[in-house]
């Protein structure tokens, strides 16, 4: 399945949830919903050694109910799994600011899993400006 | 202080003497029409006229234009009547990026005044300037047509 | 491998606090290469843990998708003082470790 | 076109009241006219504003792209006015205008689509708004040069009374495009919209920002690449008149002055200590023997082709050949060396620069000087020449906005000297390619085989990674060759000197083709074969090349007669999605001056937006070839560059100029670039020439080291 193509949304599953060939090493194919989750990157990026990334998902993390782990997935890297961060209740707080490295502009998703087993998803798109010359070209 | 007139408006710059021409017009005088390129006068874009002689006005000290006429490219056309060498170079489409044109321009005025009806070795002479993307085939071909065309005054 | 941590030095019980760390690290990609066309092997902190007092608060996996000099910040529920235990361990097997104490009260 | 008013204009704005806030509110430079689409505004008067978004640096594209969408619009072209997309209003549309870059020969090929559907679907919202005024069915009306008619009533009307309407509705679904062959606008050799103010010298620069309190900068930097600043002893300049701050930065300094020349002559006698950082101890031959280690080195090697056994290709040869071929680095030379102006004031940037990628322009200032991309502004400005130079490294825009933060709310004017220009580059790679080819007994090609060492731009200067770890620039012309040849093996050795390599006019194929087609020519000399039939049988005749390589033969009357002592070579590539070729006429003399008779230089574009701006650039294309192919040649002393300006970086004149003769040869059904293409075929072409004027192979250039002059 060529990289680029991963948005491929294979309707008919439930309640809006779609399996995506990225992210099934991570859901091992359970439905992953929108929202929850919500990944914030600059629209656009000078280069992609360094780009600032904040990631935070909506939950009480409370015993009961609270986020387990946000996985970072790229589109394009070499290594899709940018980086897994495992959190629990003690965390108080579901949110993760760091920088991270994008071999050219792409589409990153933040990939939520709750502690009720569920996963929810939140993405950004960055443009990297020093590679717009071979976007084409590599993609 | 020094006097010069500067496309027909008497101007006076306090600075010294040895500052070049061309950065008394571009950042004393907001003139802008003159390029920089080199500063060693190898390429030409900051071709003016000093009393109607063609100068690279980056190696040429202020000092010497004390009490001259000093016309650039803005002052060619000032009523906006284009020099038939701007109404050539429009004609056959001569400029690409048009950095270095402004010192053609200047360099091909001057010429005209010399030879109404320049050979292709005055051109070739003549037009020493560094046009990098290459336009040269036009510069030539506008030159001969602003001749031609007669209304070039000596 | 140098760190250097951010850390409210006082916090109120069961405040949740936010903590910082950035640690100096190639992140070497794995596909950089030397001047003479050797590769520059690959090498990343793979993974980072955060203890507070002894307890796993944190843990992270990395990639060569964090940047070079990875920076971290998280968050944790301020329980009682006592003292915050970071470490990380990279594919060459170099671990780097680094503690920082809180006050809680 | 940015003009005199423009920065008067957008320097008062400067000074109003600016609201504070996370987010700046937009300052709308844009026209305030109704837009149609982010690609149309109409005004009441009729005049229709079309936006460029990428930039215009001499390749023509703001008038060619506009063509596009003026033949869909069916709008009057007198009545056209070219106009930026601003860059604020681009991020704070979620990238409206798409890709503002002008880079690859791509800026028509890459929008052509978007920019046809964009005048298509402005003009059926007009011819809606116009019926819905008549009540009248939308298919009974038609538009034609900015009037449209209702057939059955003859009633009239002007896009200007009904784009208030038209901006209201919702853009259509789908729009269909006219066929080429029904152009009236596009396709037709249109004057470019920007020739009158470059000849009346409005137009602007980036240099030729001016602001209220602006105060000049000058730099230098490390010498030797890769070094950083030491120290520096402000002390002794500090005194000088007009000379305001000396700014020490991590791999710069700078003087700060009240006006361009007090700061580089100050800079001129500031003494500067750098910690070179290891590289300065190397030379264009120590780095020619990390190439040739390249060439030799049966590890750290990727296969870029492999088709079939190449031993056993060569094993069944009647005869093998080898050559090494070699290619220099050389610098962009763009006539206006690098700078850029730029204001930091309560959280807002302006920056004025030439950039041909202003959205690279705008992230780069947002990065360094800390602010949400909402708070940039690139005030877009004429080039005076890009070539490559500025659509890479955004480094100017860093040092400007740097230096304009280091100096509180005040303009900054950050311009390079020549000498800086020249020796802190992004420099067209250099190339040292090993080539094997087994012949059979007729003479045709059995096995063909490439080493390329080379540095890579994508890994360095991008830092991507590589598929199978291939740069494709750096086998481009090796690994795509289109000759039909059993065996192929490409393979590739990179290697990267310390000196930063860029993407200079052309690339790949400003260097790989003459590698290529000179060795081709050596092919064709063993098997005794004219060089043109030669290639034309080697070449599947569906082939473009085959196409455009037979086309420029004919205009050249290849086989024809020639005067004494005058002598010919040819060359055919793809290049840019386009396909070109070139025949060169020249003769040689005792004392080795060339004299080019004639240069025919024919390119297939697929289609051809503007007839004269194609000729144009092959012109230009031929200039700048020659220039780089006789002179050019960036040398490595002591881990620097020794060239520093035009006196030993020479360039080419108008007396130099030869005869060149185009041949435009659109084969239709594809889009393929421009800007580019035109180099990639001449330097073969004459070298090949050269070879049969004097028999001597030219296997590297420049031509000066083979004591080669021109008439």
């Amino acid at each position: 399945m060529r990289r680029r193509s991963f948005l491929v949304v294979l309707l008919g599953l439930a309640f809006g949830a779609r399996a995506d060939p990225l992210l099934d090493p991570i859901t091992k194919g359970a439905p992953v919903r929108q929202g929850r989750v919500k990944l914030e990157m600059p629209l656009l990026a000078d280069n992609g050694n360094s780009v600032a990334m904040k990631v935070s998902v909506e939950s009480p993390m409370t015993e009961a109910d609270h986020v387990r782990a946000i996985h970072l997935v790229s589109e394009r890297n070499p290594e899709a799994r940018m980086a897994s961060f495992h959190l629990g209740p003690r965390a108080g707080a579901a949110e993760i600011i760091s920088r991270v490295r994008l071999a050219g502009s792409q589409r990153v998703v933040a990939l939520a899993e709750m502690s009720d087993g569920s996963f929810w998803m939140g993405s950004a798109s960055v443009v990297v400006t020093l590679s717009a010359c071979v976007d084409e070209m590599l993609s | 202080m020094i006097q010069l007139t500067v496309n027909g408006r008497s101007r006076e710059v306090d600075v010294e003497p040895e500052m070049p021409l061309l950065w008394v017009l571009r950042d004393v005088l907001d003139v802008k029409s003159p390029k920089f390129g080199c500063g060693i006068a190898q390429c030409g874009a900051c071709t003016v006229h000093v009393n109607g002689e063609p100068v690279r006005s980056c190696s040429f000290p202020v000092s010497a234009a004390a009490g001259k006429r000093v016309l650039t490219l803005e002052g060619l056309a000032p009523a906006g009547r284009l020099h038939p060498v701007q109404q050539a170079w429009i004609e056959h489409q001569v400029p690409q990026c048009g950095y270095c044109q402004g010192g053609q321009i200047l360099a091909a005025v001057a010429l005209l005044r010399k030879k109404p009806n320049p050979t292709d070795k005055d051109i070739d002479e003549a037009m020493t300037n560094i046009c990098r993307c290459g336009t040269y085939a036009r510069i030539r071909t506008a030159i001969h047509a602003a001749a031609k065309s007669g209304k070039v005054k000596a | 491998m140098a760190a250097r941590i951010q850390l409210p030095g006082r916090a109120r019980r069961g405040e949740v606090i936010r903590v910082g760390i950035l640690i100096q690290h190639p992140m070497e990609t794995g596909y950089r290469l030397e001047v003479d066309g050797r590769k520059v092997p690959k090498n990343v902190i793979r993974s980072f843990a955060c203890r507070y007092n002894g307890v796993e608060v944190f843990r992270a996996e990395m990639s060569p998708g964090i940047a070079a000099n990875p920076f971290l910040q998280f968050h944790t529920v301020a329980l009682d003082s006592g003292e915050l235990e970071f470490s990380w361990v990279d594919d060459a097997g170099a671990s780097g470790s680094a503690r920082e104490a809180i006050t809680v009260g | 076109m940015t003009t005199r008013r423009e920065f008067l204009k957008v320097s008062t704005a400067l000074g109003g009241g600016l609201a504070f806030g996370f987010h700046l509110p937009a300052a709308n430079a844009q026209s305030v006219a109704p837009e149609i689409n982010a690609w149309v505004v109409v005004r009441p008067d009729d005049t229709v504003i079309i936006r460029y978004a990428r930039s215009e640096m001499g390749q023509g594209s703001m008038t060619s792209a506009a063509q596009l969408v003026a033949e869909e619009l069916e709008c009057d072209w007198s009545k056209v006015r070219v106009e930026y997309a601003d860059t604020n209003a681009h991020v704070r549309r979620k990238r409206a205008w798409g890709d503002m870059a002008a880079v690859g020969s791509r800026t028509i090929r890459q929008s052509q689509d978007y920019l046809r559907k964009a005048g298509a679907g402005a003009r059926e919202m007009l011819l809606i708004a116009a019926a819905q005024g008549w009540n009248a069915p939308v298919a009974e009306c038609t538009a034609s040069s900015g009037v449209i008619t209702h057939g059955p009533s003859g009633r009239k009307t002007s896009f200007g009374k009904v784009a208030g309407e038209a901006a209201k509705l919702a853009p259509p679904k789908e729009v269909t495009l006219k066929d080429p062959k029904d152009w009236k606008i596009a396709g037709k050799p249109i004057r470019r919209v920007d020739i009158p103010d470059i000849v009346a010298g409005r137009i602007r620069y980036g240099i030729d920002a001016q602001l209220p309190g602006m105060v000049y900068a000058a730099i230098a930097q490390c010498p030797v690449f890769g070094g950083k600043l030491k120290s520096v002893d402000a002390a002794k300049i500090e005194g000088r008149r007009g000379v305001i701050r000396v700014l020490p930065m991590e791999d710069y300094v700078a003087v700060v002055a009240d006006n361009w020349w007090r700061a580089k002559e100050a800079l001129k006698e500031l003494p500067i200590e750098w910690s070179f950082g290891g590289n300065e101890s190397a030379s264009s031959e120590s780095i020619q023997q990390f190439l040739r280690a390249g060439l030799d080195d049966p590890s750290n090697v990727v296969v870029a082709r492999r088709d079939g056994e190449l031993e056993q290709g060569l094993a069944g040869a009647a005869k093998v050949l080898e050559a090494e071929y070699f290619t220099p680095y050389l610098a962009h030379a763009t006539l206006e060396p690098m700078g850029c102006t730029a204001v930091v004031k309560d959280g807002r940037v302006d920056v004025w620069t030439s950039t041909q990628n202003a959205e690279a322009s705008h992230a780069t200032a947002a990065a360094t000087a800390g602010v949400p991309l909402e708070n940039v502004y690139v005030h877009r400005v004429q080039l005076g020449g890009g070539f490559g130079r500025r659509g890479g490294s955004q480094d100017f825009v860093r040092q400007g906005v740097q230096i304009a933060k280091a100096m509180g709310s005040t303009p900054v004017k950050l311009l390079w000297t020549r000498e800086e220009d020249t020796q802190h580059d992004f420099y067209r790679p250099l190339s040292l390619v090993r080539m094997k080819a087994g012949l059979d007994a007729s003479g045709n090609p059995v096995a063909w085989y490439a080493r390329v060492s080379a540095p890579s731009i994508i890994s360095t200067l991008l830092k991507l990674p590589l598929k199978e770890g291939v740069d494709p620039q750096a086998v481009v012309s090796f690994a795509d060759q289109p000759y039909a040849i059993p065996v192929v093996r490409v393979e590739y050795a990179q290697r990267n000197p310390h000196v930063p390599v860029g993407f200079w006019r052309t690339v790949g194929h400003s260097q790989n083709p003459f590698m290529r087609e000179c060795f081709v020519d050596e092919l064709a000399s063993a098997a005794g074969k004219d060089p043109y039939e030669y290639r034309r049988g080697l070449l599947p005749a569906a082939t473009k090349e085959h196409g455009v390589l037979e086309a420029t033969a004919k205009a050249a009357g290849w086989a024809g007669p020639l005067p004494a002592g005058v002598h010919r070579g040819i060359a055919v590539t793809e290049a840019y999605g386009s396909y070109v070729a070139a025949v060169a006429e020249l003769a040689v003399n005792d004392k080795n001056v060339v004299d080019i008779k004639r240069l025919v230089l024919g390119i297939d574009c697929g289609h051809v937006v503007n007839p004269d701006n194609v000729v144009a650039q092959m012109q230009g294309s031929a200039v700048f070839m020659l220039t780089a192919m006789f002179w050019g040649d960036i040398t490595i002393k002591d881990g620097r560059v020794e060239q520093s300006n035009f006196h030993d970086y020479r360039m080419m004149r108008l007396r130099e100029m030869p005869k060149v003769e185009v041949v435009l040869a659109p084969s239709g059904g594809f889009w393929g670039g421009v800007g580019e293409p035109g180099q990639a075929a001449i330097a073969p072409a004459i070298c090949n020439a050269l070879f049969a004027a004097t028999g001597r192979r030219i296997r590297s250039l420049p031509l000066k080291n083979h004591g080669f002059e021109i008439a």
